[in-house]
């Protein structure tokens, strides 16, 4: 890991970003959703990506803008289908983009796993179901369980709450989610702040993400009040 | 035995009275939620939400909607004093390891050996989509459906065998359902207790054996 | 989990222990070791015990008592051996105690596995080693792995900071070490605390391990201060 | 070329040299943690210990030991600001996982391969114990070694093969020793420099290959 960047804005925290490359994407909702880099990812143009994010897009904008741009190859995520993932449905249905569906327990474990070095893991989540197919099952201790294989990424897109000078990070709320995980397994971890503080303003004893799996951090001061609209209905996982 | 079907809300005062003071518990989307309403804090249950939460309050009304304050379903909600944020990975493998006393699940259908159906209709053109669904019928010790006993179309949604796509093999112990709470054990199901139905008529619409439970039905 | 319990004093909090249990115990060195629950682990007499800690005891106190004792039959440690570790070396080279040495990562992973439901897991460590001997080697990804199996227990003793009366722990410094990975892998999680505080005086940020795994606290307000004593000139890990 | 083989001290120097700026580093236990005198605050270098801590500073003296703030020797140490603490399972992912740049380790032999073994004599009374060795040796990106080039009965340990029970294969890419600094790329050994003794010297007491790294010995 190099020592911190700070960068400028989004798109100078997105240098460098090539064709085909995989991409962690925090959030879980509107929670924790990085929605200034996303957008800044989909004004690199790149093309031809796997993102992994736990849904698929919703409404119009951030990683559905992504998909509508036709920048995504692939998507690894648990919960595609949601009232308003239209443009992923439409490309799904049109054959145009490739759906990976991982539950959600395994999907963060895997990427855990792939931050931690490890070559697979035994889970019993999902052990005689459709999401099965394909993968070894091995009885351990008397219980069935799959294998599942770990996953690393070229970038990861994650929103904090606050970075210190060397990288150390706290979130906010249930907006923690994905995104210390997602630092851990990319080679290069990006990630948007409310708030840069001085190193040694955070108490180490609650440092979430510490800055080993930060490379580039950039203050996005208060989010566009539209992308934190939330939904008051629910609206599935 | 009461005197006509239960309402939701019904069931769900039914599913709370029998969750144990003290538990752990995870009340998945949709329907089942609404058992928050019927869990006094007095009985000190403790709600969990996978997306990294413990000490989950009620759903958040005027000011107090944070968008980073969400549940599972992407409701926002409160946070009670003594709760505790963590991340995905240690949300789910506080779920897997077996640390949830008792999920609620809603479900298309639940077989007799307590296989649950709840995350895909298996319809050919569906849109797969799982979210934590398996992660809770595999992970909590306890596995409570709540759901209404027929479909639409008057169909059993409790079954022999489950002709939906699978979410956990042999993971449900109780059904609660407008008509009746079924318990379920080693593929017997026994009616705890029925709601504007008869045993004997229940025995008629469901393919299922049922045995009445000890003091119950 | 049922609710917290808290216990009157350590031989209370220890209710229960049953011969043959599995007991994790925490602690790196002095830093974080649960010492009056180790002694009133001793008092209950329980025999035929498996304890899984980092070493296997140092001079004649905590761990190494017990072991005097002749209650423990099997240890499971990543580094038995140090300067004043006669207690152990004395009993292992008479053969009276079953030695299973762990590489630290390797054994800190078991015991995440253990209190994450996972039936074993794919590491590099120890590959072509002494210590892969009898394991199953899997090239997964191009790179050799270990299988893993969790380390679950019937009890762990775990000594933290503070504790809120739902059983939120926070830790002190290096003192955290293994104790939130063990309070996951044990059916009853037994912690000794410095301080017990109100629910909600512990930031819901900043928990480090949440009530729900566990059982029993029981208040120890100062350490014994030869409990305390630290190495100066370091003794290996 | 020095005038002598270099002190233990001179050795931790020349590998704190080599260790770039902004690197993450664990410098094991024992002598490798000398390297630490010899990391200017400017050069912005992080230390790890395993034992759950990043941001470790200076050994601890006086007032400062602090029972519950110890390095993986058990050695009391202190804290520098940015500091952050996780637990052991959190602190090995960290290792294993590949995000350490840097772990410097002693050894009792290094082949020229790059195996490393450093944990066990290989008598058959000893005690075997390992402690996060093999960690270290597997995780971290570069694994540097500093020890004396020869033992005790003057037989050299930086050998063809092995003889000790190993702790990592082909992992260690430098080796720092008292009579020159070797580097080791896919089972070549180039001598980088040397120390009080010339590099023929070398060839004829080792039993390794070697060749001159460019622009060195």
């Amino acid at each position: 890991m190099s020592r911190l960047t700070i960068a400028p804005g989004p798109d100078e925290a997105l240098a460098g970003v090539q064709d085909g490359a995989t991409v962690l994407i925090g959030g879980f909702g509107t929670a924790g959703q990085p929605m200034e880099l996303i957008d800044a990812l989909r004004r690199t143009g790149a093309q031809h990506l796997t993102v992994v994010n736990n849904n698929a897009g919703n409404g119009d904008r951030g990683l559905a803008a992504l998909l509508a741009g036709g920048q995504v190859r692939k998507i690894i995520c648990s919960f595609p289908r949601q009232s308003d993932s239209y443009v992923f449905d439409e490309l799904y249905r049109a054959g145009r983009i490739e759906l990976e569906v991982v539950p959600q327990g395994n999907l963060a474990e895997r990427i855990r796993a792939g931050g931690a070095g490890l070559g697979g893991f035994y889970t019993p989540t999902g052990v005689g179901t459709l999401l099965a197919e394909g993968k070894e099952v091995r009885r351990l201790g008397g219980r069935d369980y799959l294998l599942e294989l770990p996953i690393t990424a070229d970038l990861a897109l994650v929103k904090a709450l606050r970075s210190d000078r060397m990288g150390n990070l706290v979130y906010r709320r249930t907006a923690r989610n994905f995104g210390p995980i997602m630092c851990t397994a990319a080679a290069t971890a990006v990630v948007q702040i409310s708030e840069l503080v001085d190193t040694g303003a955070i108490d180490p004893e609650a440092v979430v993400t510490p800055g080993i799996y930060v490379d580039r951090v950039v203050v996005v001061p208060d989010a566009d009040p539209a992308s934190t609209e939330v939904t008051r209905m629910g609206q599935g996982q | 035995m009461s005197g006509g079907p239960l309402t939701r809300e019904q069931m769900a005062r039914l599913v709370a009275e029998d969750i144990p003071a003290g538990s752990y518990v995870n009340l998945g989307i949709g329907q089942p939620t609404l058992v928050s309403d019927y869990l006094p804090a007095e009985r000190g249950i403790v709600l969990h939400t996978e997306n990294g939460m413990l000490g989950m309050g009620p759903v958040a009304v005027g000011d107090e909607v944070d968008p980073d304050l969400i549940n599972a379903g992407k409701v926002p909600v409160t946070e009670l004093p003594g709760a505790a944020y963590f991340h995905h990975a240690d949300s789910f493998a506080m779920m897997r390891g077996g640390h949830l006393d008792v999920c609620v699940l809603g479900a298309f259908q639940v077989a007799a050996n307590g296989d649950l159906a709840n995350w895909h209709t298996g319809a050919p053109d569906a849109i797969p989509a799982v979210g934590g669904a398996m992660d809770l019928a595999t992970g909590a010790r306890d596995v409570y459906v709540m759901m209404t006993l027929f479909g639409k179309d008057g169909r059993p949604k409790l079954v022999p065998r489950c002709t939906y796509p699978l979410t956990g093999l042999a993971c449900v112990s109780r059904v609660y359902t407008d008509h009746g709470v079924f318990l379920l054990t080693g593929g017997e199901v026994a009616v705890q207790r029925t709601f504007g139905i008869t045993l004997a008529e229940l025995g008629r619409r469901l393919d299922v054996p049922l045995t009445a439970a000890p003091g119950g039905a």
